[in-house]
């Protein structure tokens, strides 16, 4: 019982603290392919102390409340998710409750938006949420093509079925579904060229257009939680989840790079396109995935 | 070509001065009143663009001079680069203490904004204009700022220089 | 206490309000709402207690049956309760529009209708009840004039339609069994051949499918419920829509029964599974029109046309979970979608519109009916520790388990598009900017959120503890033939999977506790009015300063051909061309006397002219 | 540069974060707004110091007056500066904003900017190259570790007569006013 306890309070500061480093990396990374020498990795940790320290002015209880619950829904989210050997709540509830939970993020996130009575976020949540709803189609089916390839939805058993049946991402079906998870990552986390919806040269930065201060650090915060949970679903479901945190923390760093350095060339989508393109090569190939599960397994 | 039109426009037009300083200009100085039939005029033979409305202060002879700056796209059919393009310039003179004209907006549409500018900034009214209100200036003038008599010295020390520092308040 | 007493205090209460009602309004109401009240009581305590009492009907020596069991209590009890909420929502609705008490009355009619089928054991009463609650809801479906009566005259058409093969059926089954009592059909119809079934599965499934608007019957709807009294439009699409649900139920699982239902047809072209494709489909193409919905009560009219698709797959599928999914999404669905039309009526009672493009900002007008949309919505969507996920997990997890990823896939999308339109009505109405004409909005009355808040806290009871209905349902389930399901006061504890609402509840409540504290304790915010946000450096009117018109505009763009409603317009065009042909038949009657006796003449040489030709006679 | 100090960030975290993590706002009130693209891009780099470009007031903590200041852009100068959140600091861009540059005895521009929003600091030069710019935010540093930029302090408590001067300029506000005002200080009615 001890190291259940234990671990329910260690799995959320070990996410957040590799979401930061993510965070981190992510600058370096981007500035070093700009040719330029790019803040310390510790610069999201320096800007959150500053924000925490700055006063900020609120819209309104729903403002406070929805980027509270945003975030306890990113941090609920890491409790559901094995990471490595740490494996919490991961018992009562499978990737189902998983996928349901990981809605109470942007759903906090634009009803605190909404209460914030500016234009611009008005127009980075509909763009925010038209993404999303791009991006759903294929994750859906990828999740589904995994559901129905190891017969479960709960996450701890895909895990154990990979460690004798070898990667998914190996496997011929799921690979196609891999792929398609793959491509659909930067609209997952928004950025670079998914980054329609907090665009800050477009829509002076949507969504967070009026956070400072103490909603600014609690967002990235969030941002951070997405970037993990994201990426160590991808690990868990399709590269086999580690035994050790140390192994899967290094596949996620791969998977994390590997996905950056694409798209840190890449310029911004508009709208219309993200959601053809959403639509269109990943959602080919996760169906094409699920067909093949579908055909292999009957 | 040039001459064509400073015929025509001399056999219209009555005390007409129609002057060709070179190859691409007509300067045509005309009467407060003509100003609306010559623009008309010109207009129906093919001088469609109006390029440019300004004011100059004449403030000895105390008047105010408005200039039209008229052109032509084409030529004949085809594209004409600015070089090519004759220049017809039509003068009038107001007077400066009720300086009051006929709006062309009626012709040329795109005159809104330059009347309004120069309603702003001489103090020219504009008979008929739909929307004679501010373009840039933030504040009210007595005497419009682009006029000769305007001393903007003496407007600066009046305005901004009597705005005192903010000293602390214990001090 | 016998059944029939319940129907006897349900009818004539009604028309006891109406007496009252023209003696003095205050009565009335307070007799309404203590008649719903009895009702309730009455059905609560016949909990667990299957009755079932016969009456000799002379007429063709047939019996009227009144049975109450596991699946009518369920059924019998949610519409009690959602009707009283109803009627004490309209108490302050209704009060300075004229015709009232024949409102009241109607609403008391329908809801004693409602019940009458829920315990009717034989067909014929079954029926009797059923045309009572189309007509009473055409009543009141176009109570106020204007574009409300050719809404009803829709919904009666297509009422009409769906009574009449429901008689044809009726009387099929009476000719070839000769009893109409349900439990002595469903032993006697196994002889049957299967065509025969099959005749009977598509006469009742079209009634049960107008009413339930499944996709090629659901152009009803929509106009029905946006031109509806707000109560009413609660109730009708709470509940009234659910009679088509029931009706399946009593159809599939009762008269069928379970093997037979499932036996017809093989592999994918069995009945259940084109049943499955048909909610499918129902659920994906109502959502994305009810996206681009700019009134608020269209918008729900729609999301109810996609959410009957949600408990059709339910009860299709055939496995115990998903028709535990099915009837609960049942239960749900008549909580939040009421829920969500009285808050809209809330809306519209004081703003006295409900177009989405020119609200916004009620949030802090009206707290108690925001914070009801809030919990409405949630359960629409399927947040956790609503009882819409509970539900919502039950469908999945049987559709996907049961290995058809691709309903399971439908189902989810459609969950997504949930999200996008009800985000949008919580935005347009309460979020964003409050105009100039709406600020000075008084309070809703207390009547208007009573409902509102015992609504919401069900939700949210159910949410975190649904072991309380689904132990009902699973009892629904073993009545059926299905196995039962190892259901804990929390959820399902199964192998493949178990849900722990309680441990959800636990960590998001403990965590979000932790992230308020941190929110709290760092550097104080300091509230500010709605017009200091980023502007640009500019100070811009509240008014021009909203974004809420063509919401979703990249999408309208994108899916706008897809979405014509190919089926309206082809009712509509029959309904046009039936027009014209009688048009041009009625000219016949031109009204003057010679063209009278010149037809006679010419039918008489039309007859001598067979007569010689061909001696028929 | 004493960011890997890891003693002085226990000591006082808020000011170590407030020197190494200045979020500027990119809103260009003048000329001098073309020095700053080359100044965060790759040529010169600020996010090497922590200083990012921000869309919005609301997020950003430095407010770069790059240039001269018109009777117009004033208005949304000080509209911005009121939305941005405290702990704030200013720049002045060359000499305009100081006393008009210049445009000294133009009727458009405004003379002295600090009559009007406080200001931390200034750079000379008429339109300061990049190398400028950081000499600017060295100088930002050493004024917030010796606790000198306070110039949102002086604004908080002067603020009556910041108020007063504004609406001197530019006639009525249509915006309330940022903190309450006592009543003491008449505004002196322009001629």
């Amino acid at each position: 019982m001890v190291t259940k306890t234990l671990q329910i309070i260690m799995s959320p500061v070990l996410a957040l603290v590799v979401g930061v480093f993510f965070l981190g990396l992510a600058r370096k990374i981007m500035a070093r392919i700009h040719w330029r020498y790019g803040p310390p990795l510790i610069q999201p940790v320096i800007d959150m102390i500053k924000l925490f320290y700055q006063k900020s002015v609120s819209h309104g209880r729903m403002f406070d409340l929805g980027i509270v619950l945003s975030l306890a829904g990113s941090i609920v989210v890491v409790l559901f998710l094995p990471f490595g050997g740490i494996a919490p709540l991961s018992s009562s509830g499978g990737l189902l409750v998983i996928l349901y939970i990981m809605l109470l993020a942007p759903l906090g996130l634009v009803l605190s938006g909404g209460q914030g009575a500016n234009p611009n976020i008005s127009i980075g949540i509909s763009r925010k949420l038209i993404l999303s709803l791009g991006y759903e189609v294929p994750l859906l089916l990828v999740l589904l093509a995994v559901m129905t390839r190891y017969k479960t939805i709960s996450i701890l058993q895909v895990v154990n079925a990979q460690q004798n049946t070898g990667w998914s991402i190996i496997s011929f079906p799921l690979f196609l579904s891999g792929l398609s998870y793959f491509l659909i990552l930067p609209a997952i986390l928004g950025i670079r060229p998914f980054d329609v919806s907090s665009a800050p040269q477009e829509i002076s930065s949507g969504t967070m257009a009026e956070y400072g201060g103490k909603y600014l650090a609690l967002a990235t915060i969030e941002h951070a939680f997405v970037l993990f949970i994201s990426i160590a679903l991808f690990v868990n479901l399709f590269l086999g989840g580690a035994a050790n945190p140390v192994i899967f923390f290094v596949k996620m760093l791969v998977v994390f790079v590997f996905g950056l350095c694409i798209n840190a060339v890449f310029p911004r989508f508009k709208i219309e396109q993200a959601i053809k393109y959403l639509w269109k090569w990943p959602t080919l190939l996760a169906l094409l995935g699920l067909i093949m599960t579908l055909v292999i397994r009957s | 070509m040039n001459e064509s039109i400073k015929e025509q426009l001399e056999s219209t037009f009555k005390a007409v001065v129609v002057t060709i300083p070179d190859g691409t200009q007509i300067v045509v100085s005309v009467k407060k009143d003509q100003v609306l039939a010559v623009l008309r005029f010109l207009k129906d033979r093919r001088f469609d663009h109006l390029a440019l409305v300004s004011c100059v202060d004449w403030i000895e002879e105390k008047e105010f001079e408005l200039v039209y700056i008229l052109t032509h796209y084409t030529q004949g059919g085809e594209e004409r680069t600015d070089q090519e393009r004759l220049h017809l310039i039509v003068k009038t003179r107001i007077s400066r203490q009720s300086p009051r004209l006929e709006t062309v907006t009626g012709i040329f549409s795109n005159a809104e904004p330059y009347e309004r500018e120069i309603h702003e900034l001489f103090g020219v009214i504009f008979e008929g204009h739909k929307r004679l209100i501010p373009l840039f200036l933030e504040r009210d003038y007595e005497i419009p700022p682009f006029r000769k008599d305007f001393d903007t010295r003496k407007y600066v020390k009046d305005v901004f220089d009597k705005i005192p520092f903010v000293e602390d308040k214990d001090k | 206490m016998s059944l029939e007493i319940l129907i006897i205090i349900a009818f004539g209460g009604a028309l006891l309000t109406y007496l009252v009602g023209k003696v003095s309004y205050k009565g009335r109401n307070f007799l309404a709402v203590a008649i719903s009240l009895v009702l309730v009581a009455f059905v609560a305590y016949l909990y667990g207690k299957p009755v079932e009492k016969v009456f000799y009907f002379g007429f063709f020596d047939l019996d009227l049956v009144l049975r109450l069991n596991m699946l009518s209590w369920f059924f019998s009890i949610t519409m009690a309760v959602v009707g009283t909420l109803s009627i004490i929502f309209s108490l302050s609705y209704i009060e300075g529009k004229e015709k009232a008490d024949f409102y009241f009355l109607m609403m008391l009619v329908v809801n004693a209708a409602m019940l009458g089928i829920v315990l009717a054991g034989d067909l014929l009463s079954f029926y009797i009840f059923w045309e009572i609650m189309s007509w009473s809801a055409f009543l009141l479906i176009s109570y106020n004039k204007g574009p409300a009566l050719a809404a009803g005259m829709k919904y009666i058409i297509m009422s009409i339609i769906g009574s009449l093969c429901f008689l044809v059926g009726m009387l099929s089954l009476y000719v070839s069994f000769d009893t109409l009592n349900i439990s002595q059909i469903a032993s006697a119809i196994t002889s049957a051949s299967s065509g025969y079934i099959l005749f009977i599965l598509t006469a009742f499934g079209i009634t049960f499918g107008i009413k339930n608007a499944v996709l090629p019957f659901h152009t009803w709807l929509p106009d029905a419920h946006s031109e509806a009294p707000a109560p009413f439009s609660a109730v009708l699409s709470g509940i009234l829509i659910k009679m088509g649900t029931y009706g399946f139920l009593l159809l599939l699982y009762v008269l069928m029964g379970l093997k037979l239902f499932l036996g017809l047809g093989s592999g994918l072209l069995s009945f259940h599974s084109m049943l499955c494709f048909l909610g499918a489909v129902t659920i994906i193409i109502p959502t994305f029109i009810a996206m681009l919905q700019t009134d608020a009560k269209r918008l729900l009219a729609w999301s109810t046309v996609g959410q009957a698709g949600y408990i059709i797959v339910g009860i299709a599928f055939g496995t115990n979970l998903a028709l535990a999914g099915g009837i609960f999404h049942f239960f749900n669905h008549a909580l939040f979608k009421a829920l969500l039309f009285l808050a809209i009526g809330a809306v519209e009672f004081r703003t006295l519109t409900r177009d989405l493009d020119s609200l916004g900002g009620l949030a802090k007008k009206m707290p108690v009916v925001f914070i009801g949309t809030l919990v409405g919505i949630c359960a629409l969507i399927g947040v956790p520790l609503t009882s819409g996920f509970v539900s919502k997990w039950l469908i999945y997890k049987a559709l996907i388990l049961e290995g058809s990823p691709f309903l399971a896939f439908f189902a989810l999308a459609g969950t997504w598009g949930t999200i996008l339109y009800s985000y949008k009505l919580i935005h347009n109405v309460f979020l964003g900017q409050l105009p100039e004409k709406y600020k000075t909005v008084e309070k809703t009355p207390f009547s208007m959120q009573l409902p509102v808040v015992v609504l919401s806290i069900a939700i949210l009871l159910f949410g975190i503890l649904p072991g309380i209905p689904l132990k009902v349902i699973n009892a629904i389930g073993v009545s059926f033939g299905f196995e039962s399901l190892s259901v804990g006061l929390w959820g399902i504890t199964s192998e493949t999977g178990a849900l722990n609402t309680v441990n959800i509840f636990a960590a998001v409540l403990v965590v979000a506790v932790l992230v308020w504290l941190v929110f709290r304790l760092t550097a104080k915010s300091v509230p500010v009015a709605q017009e200091d946000s980023y502007a640009a450096g500019a100070h811009t009117p509240v008014d021009k300063y909203h974004y809420t018109a063509e919401f979703y505009s990249p999408l309208h763009r994108m899916i706008k051909p897809f979405l014509r409603d190919v089926i309206d317009e082809f009712y509509c065009w029959i309904a046009s061309s039936v027009r014209i042909f009688t048009d041009s038949v009625r000219r016949i009657y031109s009204g003057d006397v010679g063209h009278y006796v010149m037809y006679i003449i010419l039918f008489l040489a039309f007859l001598i002219f067979v007569q010689l030709k061909w001696r028929p006679w | 540069m004493d960011r890997n100090q890891i003693t002085k960030w226990f000591k006082e975290p808020a000011k170590m974060a407030n020197k190494y993590s200045l979020h500027a706002i990119y809103f260009c009130t003048g000329c001098g707004i073309i020095e700053v693209p080359p100044v965060i891009t790759a040529r010169w780099d600020a996010e090497r110091f922590g200083v990012i470009p921000v869309a919005t007031p609301r997020q950003a903590n430095l407010f770069l007056i790059t240039g001269y200041v018109s009777v117009k852009t004033l208005r949304a100068i000080i509209r911005t500066y009121e939305q941005m959140y405290e702990p704030k600091y200013t720049v002045g861009f060359g000499s305009c904003p100081i006393n008009g540059g210049m445009y000294w005895d133009s009727y458009n521009t405004i003379k002295h900017l600090d009559k009007y929003i406080p200001i931390d600091g200034w750079i000379a030069g008429c339109m300061p190259r990049p190398e400028a710019i950081f000499i600017a935010v060295t100088h930002l540093w050493t004024l917030i570790d010796k606790g000198m930029a306070n110039a949102y302090i002086r604004y908080r408590e002067n603020y009556e007569f910041y108020r007063r001067n504004q609406e001197m300029v530019l006639g009525k506000l249509d915006w309330p006013p940022l903190h309450p005002i006592h009543s003491n200080v008449k505004a002196i009615e322009n001629e």
